[in-house]
């Protein structure tokens, strides 16, 4: 079990290109470029090694590492994957290779903090995910506020300032009652070992408020209704990157916290508050779905589209049954993969007219054809048409919601009717109707959005036609995750 | 209580009583010494006219100043302006009580006696900077900052002659002083201690705000000083407070430098004839000094006091505190 | 017995009463001579506990030096009559608050203490017969309390040195006018 | 009487300390070239460094003790103080008036009572020691005056709030010794584990409590703080807020141990109001601020709030904390006044914080550490000044103080507002002028380096100062049954 391996050198790689950034000159700003584009993709690599090499059969942790970090309080350095982060870990890094590609032109002011900003938020990302150790796994999540404060903050837009301290407050707030329920698992078990924890009974009472500090912490990430007002902000003033990130990883958080913390640690307490999550959750679907319709702004409405989205991946959390959980960890790599791609279409037309207004748009497909074509594979995805990556976890997630309460079901399919509704109409907006003079003469998409847009399409076709290999990965985690619950 | 205690504080107000009434009558005269032995030196006669060769002069002048008219300026702090020449006269007048005229006669035989003295003479500060303030004129509230400046620099050379005195004689008691002196070698600690009584000489007049120290009642530049303002028996008090001071400096010097009461042999029927003769000897040097030198300038005064003084009066603390170690 | 206590309560309300009329006097001149009468009456408190000494040296170092500096002060920077407590009590109402939550904690303490009292004698480390109260403070002082004692000294020192320093500071910038 | 040991070689750092203050003090005025004074001040903290190492444990009469505790904390102050010099020397080069060898030695001699406080055994040598901090600390600030008139208020108001501490340390004496007859530690705690006088000492301690939260700023008497530490020159600021209030610490540790430990539940319920509202205040008032180092004052109001929690669980492990977490202030505040000394070595206005707009465009790598630092003070992971508020928490919630903890915890969120708009001015602000670039003094690089170093080692790694600082507390647990 000791030892460095394959999960520390992905962890660690970026370290790597955040020190060569160091030595280089801020005016070589090429070879910065280079160099991270460099580590990034490397780093994704060996994602993709793990992944190859990831034992879909076994449902314990794998590639584990431990070793004493911090002996007065217990603490280890503790990483592993299972079933449930396994498919987390490619997505950071795709997400933050996309990133250096979208941003290659998009930033022009200084570049070298950009790309280190990024590097150190792929480690924070993919620490969070592999972490085993709630301490480790607390410090990663805190630390992953610093990069996306100063990238929403710096490169962000006119209204930058005030999103990017809301973020950072809202956020920083969630996460104290996490620590503080932290501490108190560590005080009362004498440990942070995450597989220690795994299963200890404790008084109701306590699991509930135990249940409560991190759930206000998952669903201020996730963001769960009543608190989701810092994601509008954020998403629309944040530069593309920044965009991709939050929509990709950042509010991912919380629904893998939700799966990997609040159903194994405090499963009395789940099923307690289950139902009301279930309210939620289907609260936020209908009402983020309404908000979308009279949006005015392209970033805002795909914002609001996610809140709605997220939704329902807490619906198939807490339905609690391996259907659900399933579809919702598949819908969360859709989301990943779909909303980020979204955010990068409105940078590639936002980086040529500078802006966002939708009825600023009109006829781009007559004038701008290729790009239309690549949006409208996203809208659909992001519908849930049958045979794009949409499809496969909505249907899963609905599915498994059917089994826990189907008059919810019901309401939140009507969340699906809204969400075509929405997207269909701001497609018809943005592209057909009449051109208006502003989306001319628009120049031609440049190599680095082509791959990444790219590269999404055959992601969104390879889940949406053929996900089993991805539901396999998790089959096994999802059933050992479900049998500690009553 | 007592009879014995009652009778005990009827003899001691008695004794002090009587001792106060001697003490006044040598402040009277001494105003009388002062006017005639100056006259002299400056080849005048002096008061002459009232009593044969002018010796009822000082009872003339007492007189004349409790019929004066008690003025009350405009504009001052009464309860102050009232206090203040109390104050300067008791701190002056008290310290007699603690001075050994005789072995079996002192009014206040005290441990700690030579600080009480110092105590004292720094409380006579506040008949000054209180009289300068409460008089509300811009004369008497300088003389008044000058005087206290004045005084309590000087304070601090006087206090480290007089601890020579003590390191040597072991004890702050006045009376043991005086009996150590007379079991030294040398009878009077005037002749190890000559630096420390020029020491104490010159601060002494200047405690007491005498020429060639008088800034603070220089009448050519504030008037009269700090007391400007007093007329009648109220000034008189101030007088008097003056010429007490000058008594019991010059008592204080023969106590602690002269071997006070001792004398080379006992005069039967004459008990305190060394002591007398001996405060005789300093006071005319004190009429004599006036006589002799022109004021000094305010600076020159302070820097005098600061780098002279202090600085000499520590080295001889600092020698005689070596001599006790290795004698 | 009877002399004892009468000059004991005369002295402490000697204290006590100056006190509270310094601290309500309109003219800070006045004020500050409570404060010199407050002090003699501690001093002579002092005496009739059996230290001259420190009788002594509480007129000479307080009454002779502090107070009259004080007084200086006070004519220098020519403080005018001030309604003192209205504004200490208008313009810091949360300094009043902690000042009272201090005066309840003072007097508790006080309660405390007297309750202690009668198992309490006074804590003279020495035996008055065996010396006079002057012998035993310097032997005191120059023994067991030598090391506060030296510092009591360094402390002055460096007192005195940083007066120094800031006033030669004050001379070069100022061209020697002070 | 028994006759005290004058073991003068237990003396032999304070007297070094001392010595070397009075040797500038007698030197200076013949010395035409003044950087002398900081090669002598530097040679004087290695050789103390030295001394620390091989200095005898021993007793200079009752009042002096050099123990391992005391000398554990010495050597601690004794490396920040080396790296305060290293601030002190670029800064006296800029403010060149300012560079007397008087200003090694008035340090000098703080340093000296902050030591003396720290090995003191008895509650008056504690005081003479803390007077003696002070005091010099009152001329340090006021020598601004040449440069800010206002100088001379600042350290006038400390100078009224250290009579106040004064006041409230000699009632709390008075009652002590009233109460037990004696000024020692070993006699108070001896009483009170007789089960005597608890309720009497509790009160007095009140009044002691009221004394050191003036030196420590904490609320209610924190007022003289922002004023104070504007006046002051940069490395006295660092001086005040992280040497002087270690020692502090350090002593009512000492104190809470030697003296006070069998009331140690009582009084660490004492101090909840007062280190919540420092925190609380400490955080909002440094909100409006403009002025960079009125806001760190206000910082370090809430920091001293955080830093006293430790104490309230009353156990070793804790006490640790609050000493780690100080620690970590102190180099975080050194890292911090290194980069405002370059700031104002560019431009004095640098330290109004609009002034700072945009500044990372012209000094990315300056910003950058000015980053951490700040994120350092917000309690942000990786930094050290997340663990050391961690472990605060971590001993809250093990008391059972979890409202406690939790309120903390909810106006730390506050506290990191100040923080994140200088990092807005910083980095997201336009700036209109531009500055020119200074050079950078090796001393100050040096600085920086190392307190970048420890406030990302402490952050990810803090075992080992941990286990260091634990380790020297328990020896002075094992120290104390020995005693008894």
């Amino acid at each position: 079990m000791e030892g460095l391996g394959i999960l520390s050198a992905i962890l660690w790689l970026p370290l790597l290109g955040i020190l060569a950034l160091f030595l280089i000159p801020r005016e070589k700003e090429e070879l910065i470029k280079l160099i991270t584009l460099i580590t990034v993709l490397l780093d994704f690599i060996l994602s993709l090694i793990l992944l190859l090499k990831f034992d879909y059969s076994n449902p314990a942790f794998q590639f584990v590492e431990k070793r004493p970090w911090l002996d007065i309080i217990n603490s280890f350095y503790f990483l592993g994957v299972d079933g449930i982060s396994i498919l987390f870990v490619p997505l950071s890094t795709l997400v933050t290779l996309l990133c250096v590609l979208i941003s290659w032109y998009s930033i022009e002011e200084k570049i070298k903090e950009f790309y280190l900003a990024l590097l150190f938020t792929n480690i924070a990302m993919v620490g969070v995910f592999i972490s085993l150790d709630l301490l480790l796994f607390y410090i990663f999540w805190e630390a992953l506020l610093i990069p996306m404060y100063l990238i929403i903050g710096i490169w962000g837009g006119p209204r930058r300032i005030y999103s990017t301290i809301k973020f950072f407050l809202y956020t920083f707030f969630g996460s104290i009652f996490l620590l503080v329920a932290i501490i108190y698992l560590f005080l009362t078990f004498g440990t942070f070992d995450y597989t220690f924890l795994v299963g200890k009974a404790l008084p109701f009472h306590v699991e509930k408020l135990l249940f409560l500090g991190f759930l206000i912490a998952f669903a201020v990430k996730v963001p769960m209704w009543p608190l989701h007002t810092w994601l509008p902000d954020a998403h629309t003033e944040a530069p593309t990157a920044g965009s991709v990130i939050l929509a990709g990883i950042l509010i991912k958080l919380g629904g893998y916290g939700m799966v990997r913390f609040l159903l194994p640690l405090f499963p009395q307490a789940t099923l307690f508050f289950a139902k009301l999550i279930l309210i939620l959750s289907v609260i936020a679907i209908i009402y983020a779905g309404l908000a979308c319709l009279w949006q005015e702004d392209l970033k805002r409405l795909i914002a609001y589209s996610s809140v709605s989205h997220m939704g329902f991946i807490t619906l198939g959390i807490f339905s609690l049954n391996p259907i659900g959980i399933k579809g919702a960890l598949l819908q969360m790599i859709n989301h990943g993969i779909v909303t980020g791609a979204l955010f990068m279409c409105v940078g590639v037309i936002y980086d040529r007219t500078h802006s966002r207004a939708i009825k600023y748009y009109g006829g781009l497909a007559s004038t701008f054809p290729l790009y239309a074509a690549l949006f409208m594979v996203f809208t659909l995805a992001s519908i849930g048409l049958p045979g794009t990556n949409g499809f496969i976890g909505e249907f899963l997630i609905l599915q498994g919601a059917f089994l826990k309460d189907r008059f919810l079901v019901v309401l939140a399919a009507t969340g699906v009717i809204i969400g075509a509704a929405y997207m269909l109409w701001l497609y018809q907006r943005v592209f057909f109707e009449k051109p208006s003079a502003g989306v001319y003469n628009l120049a031609p998409m440049r190599w680095n959005e082509l791959t990444a847009l790219i590269s999404m399409v055959f992601l969104v076709f390879l889940i949406g036609l053929y996900p089993n290999p991805f539901l396999d990965l998790m089959r096994v985690s999802v059933t050992k995750l479900l049998t500690n619950l009553p | 209580m007592g009879v014995a205690l009652w009778s005990e504080i009827v003899i001691l107000v008695a004794v002090a009583l009587l001792l106060l009434l001697v003490a006044l009558f040598h402040v009277a005269y001494l105003t009388y010494a002062e006017r005639k032995i100056i006259a002299r030196m400056q080849q005048r006669l002096g008061p002459n006219r009232v009593g044969p060769r002018g010796l009822l002069q000082p009872i003339a002048d007492v007189l004349k100043l409790l019929h004066k008219e008690d003025i009350i300026p405009y504009g001052v702090d009464k309860p102050i302006f009232h206090l203040a020449p109390l104050v300067s006269l008791v701190c002056a007048a008290s310290g007699l009580a603690l001075i050994p005229l005789w072995d079996t006669f002192v009014l206040s035989n005290l441990n700690v006696g030579l600080l009480f003295l110092l105590a004292l003479s720094s409380l006579s500060a506040y008949g000054v900077i209180l009289s300068g303030w409460a008089s509300n004129s811009r004369y008497a509230f300088l003389g008044a900052l000058r005087a206290s400046a004045q005084l309590i620099s000087y304070e601090i050379a006087m206090s480290l002659a007089l601890l020579s005195v003590v390191l040597m004689a072991g004890s702050f008691n006045l009376q043991d002083i005086v009996k150590a002196q007379m079991e030294s070698p040398f009878k009077a600690y005037i002749i190890p201690q000559i630096i420390a009584f020029f020491i104490f000489m010159v601060s002494a007049i200047a405690e007491t705000n005498r020429v060639p120290f008088d800034l603070p009642e220089a009448e050519t530049e504030l008037v009269a000083g700090y007391f400007v303002e007093y007329s009648g028996i109220r000034f008189a008090l101030f007088y008097l407070a003056e010429y007490f001071g000058m008594v019991v400096m010059c008592a204080l010097a023969v106590t602690c430098f002269l071997g006070g009461y001792i004398g080379p042999f006992n005069i039967p029927g004459l008990p305190f004839f060394w002591f007398l003769l001996k405060l005789y000897v300093l006071l005319f040097f004190y009429i004599w000094v006036r006589a002799t030198l022109p004021r000094y300038r305010y600076d020159q005064l302070m820097g005098l006091g600061w780098k002279v003084l202090i600085p000499l009066g520590l080295l001889n603390l600092f020698f005689t505190a070596l001599l006790k170690l290795w004698l | 017995m009877i002399l004892e206590m009468i000059v004991f309560i005369y002295l402490s309300l000697g204290m006590i009463i100056p006190g509270i009329l310094a601290i309500i006097s309109k003219n800070p001149v006045h004020a500050v001579l409570w404060v010199l009468v407050l002090i003699l009456h501690q001093a002579f408190m002092l005496f009739t506990l059996g230290s001259e000494f420190l009788t002594a040296v509480q007129i000479i170092v307080y009454a002779g030096a502090v107070i009259v500096l004080f007084l200086f002060v006070v004519y220098m920077i020519n403080l005018k009559r001030e309604e003192i407590w209205k504004v200490f009590v208008k313009k810091s109402p949360l300094g009043f608050v902690i000042f009272l939550i201090f005066i309840f904690f003072f007097l508790k303490s006080l309660t405390f203490l007297t309750a202690l009292s009668p198992h309490f004698k006074a804590h003279l480390p020495y035996d008055l017969t065996q010396g006079t109260n002057l012998w035993w403070i310097a032997r005191y002082l120059f023994t067991h309390f030598l090391f506060q004692f030296e510092l009591v000294g360094v402390l002055l020192l460096v007192v005195v040195l940083g007066a120094v320093f800031l006033l030669r500071k004050l001379k070069e910038v100022e061209g020697g006018s002070l | 009487m028994v006759t005290p040991s004058l073991n003068f070689g237990s003396l032999a750092l304070e007297m070094l300390l001392l010595f070397s203050g009075i040797f500038l003090f007698l030197v200076d005025h013949f010395m035409k070239n003044k950087n002398y004074a900081f090669w002598v001040s530097v040679l004087t903290v290695i050789a103390s460094l030295f001394i620390l190492l091989f200095i005898p444990f021993g007793d200079f009469t009752k009042a002096f003790r050099v123990d391992f505790y005391s000398s554990s904390i010495k050597f601690l102050l004794t490396i920040g103080f080396f790296f305060l010099l290293f601030l002190s020397y670029p800064y006296l080069k800029t403010f060149s008036a300012l560079n007397f060898g008087e200003y090694y030695g008035l340090l000098f001699f703080s340093l000296f009572g902050a030591y003396v406080m720290i090995s003191s055994q008895d509650f008056l040598t504690l005081f003479l020691g803390l007077e003696l901090m002070s005091v010099s600390l009152y001329f340090l600030i006021a020598s601004q005056f040449l440069y800010k008139r206002h100088a001379l208020e600042g350290s006038l108001k400390y100078f009224i709030a250290g009579a106040v501490s004064a006041t409230f340390y000699i009632l709390f004496l008075c009652i002590l010794y009233y109460a037990t007859g004696s000024i020692y530690f070993e006699e108070v705690i001896k009483k009170l584990s007789q089960g005597h006088l608890r309720g009497e000492l509790l009160v007095s301690f009140v009044f002691f409590l009221g004394a050191f939260s003036i030196k420590l700023s904490l609320v209610p008497f924190h007022m003289w703080a922002p004023d104070a530490y504007e006046s002051s020159p940069l490395p006295i600021v660092v001086f005040l807020a992280g040497i002087v209030k270690f020692a502090l610490l350090a002593v009512l540790i000492k104190v809470l141990i030697l003296a006070f430990s069998p009331l140690k539940l009582e009084l660490g319920k004492l101090i909840i109001p007062f280190a919540l509202f420092s925190i609380l205040i400490g955080s909002l008032l440094a909100i409006k601020q403009d002025n960079l180092v009125r806001l760190l004052a206000y910082s370090s109001i809430a920091h001293m709030g955080f830093a006293v929690l430790g104490l309230t669980s009353g156990e070793f492990s804790g006490y640790g904390f609050s000493l780690f977490y100080m620690f970590v202030y102190l180099f975080t505040t050194i890292g911090t006044f290194a980069l405002l000394i370059y700031f104002i070595k560019i431009n004095t206005h640098l330290l109004n914080i609009n002034n700072l707009a945009g500044i990372s465009k012209d000094f990315p790598l300056c910003s950058f550490l000015f980053l951490i630092f700040l994120f350092s003070l917000a309690g942000i992971p990786p930094t050290g000044g997340f663990m050391a508020k961690f472990y605060i928490f971590v001993m809250l919630i093990k008391a059972k103080y979890i409202a406690v903890a939790l309120l903390a915890l909810l106006i730390s969120v506050i506290g990191a507002y100040p923080y994140l708009r200088v990092i807005k001015v910083l980095y997201m602000d336009e700036g209109l002028i531009h500055y020119k670039k200074k050079s950078f003094s090796i001393l100050l690089t040096l600085t920086l380096i190392v307190a970048t170093f420890i406030t990302l080692l402490l952050g990810i790694y803090p075992k080992p100062l941990l286990d260091f600082i634990q380790r020297t507390l328990f020896l002075y647990l094992s120290l104390q049954f020995f005693q008894f």
